[in-house]
């Protein structure tokens, strides 16, 4: 039941914090990331969203991996949109269910601050006078194996 | 032996494409395929470059063989 | 833009977490809480939830109030349902908009936590051969003036 | 004084009624309309029990006028 998705239609949050749930579970907690109208006080007119796809589908399924050893958690659901997205729209939606919701709180943060390390995604924004490549500000995965 | 490049978001626009083939020698890692690619493409070098190799994260001394899928990007920015 | 809510229809949580969404805002935490098939191994039928009504408001109110002072919050939808509800049903949302992630998550977890321990409302199990009005496992909040 | 009662979940069953009125001398307290809550209703007794005076917590030595609205409850258990 843990799901990870890439997606280029308007994401319900809904339906993915609904897919996690168990029966024997009591919360889910999900974290809807979605597009800032200002960064650093300039104005965004829309987002654009690439991914290297086979890797970052990769990279998710580690993620949930790594999360259901590391927490006591039930199910995990994370959709990325990509694409261009406007303003206001969800880039991103991690569900996580447990039976104990401290758990899927600390899963969940895990996961986005993972997210946004290592699933190869890029986000481009569009300003009324020029575009640019977000770039990451975490460090980079260290490789398993060198 | 040959292997396929990839470029993604910045390092897609920098080359002015999202793929390309480069030829090396035996034994080759990274490092060298990259040295390749900047022949090319100097204004790379101005970029934080990360690298994957068959979508595997990888670093400088990850070695390559013919066929491997090199990727070459700038760090991520999803979420 | 928060809000504070006790419904008896069914809660939509794509709906609450998009109330609280501010344009300089980054990321939502929502709760999602619900009913749990089955508690301590007894299989529950459904469930039932009962309010104080004007003092679980009141009670809502001052956890919002208290939670934008405490955290870099921008704003704060929480919906309780009452009346009965059938397993599986989201029984409490709690969404948390925030211009970084990290403060909703804090924000989010302590609020549901604070709900549980201060907001009149009780909920009753159902069983096949039974029904209980759960007592809360939290101390009661400290009286202010006394 | 007439100091009206509220019984939710647990209190309402035990007591059989969601509200009732109890009449108190002056400057009463919450333990005061406790007292004479448990002479109609001993089976409350065996609860663990939470006060509120006007829709706001109270402990036993909180202080009740006329027309206040006190209510009697077990621990919340909502979420």
């Amino acid at each position: 039941m843990d799901f990870f998705e890439l997606i280029s239609e308007p994401i319900d949050i809904t339906t993915v914090a609904r897919r996690v749930v168990p029966p024997e579970c009591g919360a889910t907690v999900t974290l809807d990331g979605y597009v800032r109208k200002f960064t650093k006080g300039r104005e965004t007119l829309h987002l654009f969203y690439e991914a290297y796809e086979p890797m970052a589908l990769k990279e998710m399924r580690k993620l949930i991996e790594q999360a259901k050893r590391d927490f006591e958690i039930s199910n995990v659901g994370i959709v990325h949109r990509l694409g261009r997205l406007e303003i206001g729209e969800t880039s991103v939606v991690i569900s996580v269910a447990a039976p104990h919701r401290k758990a899927a709180f600390a899963a969940c943060e895990w996961l986005i601050r993972e997210l946004k390390r290592t699933v190869p995604i890029w986000k481009k924004e569009v300003y009324a006078d020029g575009e640019v490549w977000v770039e990451g500000e975490s460090e980079p995965p260290a490789v398993a194996g060198g | 032996m040959s292997v396929r490049v990839l470029f993604f978001g910045a390092t897609a626009d920098v080359a002015g494409k999202r793929e390309t083939s480069i030829d090396l020698g035996g034994n080759s890692n990274v490092g060298a395929a990259l040295e390749s690619v900047l022949r090319d493409q100097p204004s790379l070098q101005s970029y934080k470059l990360l690298f994957s190799v068959n979508q595997e994260y990888a670093e400088l001394d990850t070695s390559i063989s013919d066929g491997d899928e090199l990727a070459i990007f700038t760090p991520v920015s999803g979420g």
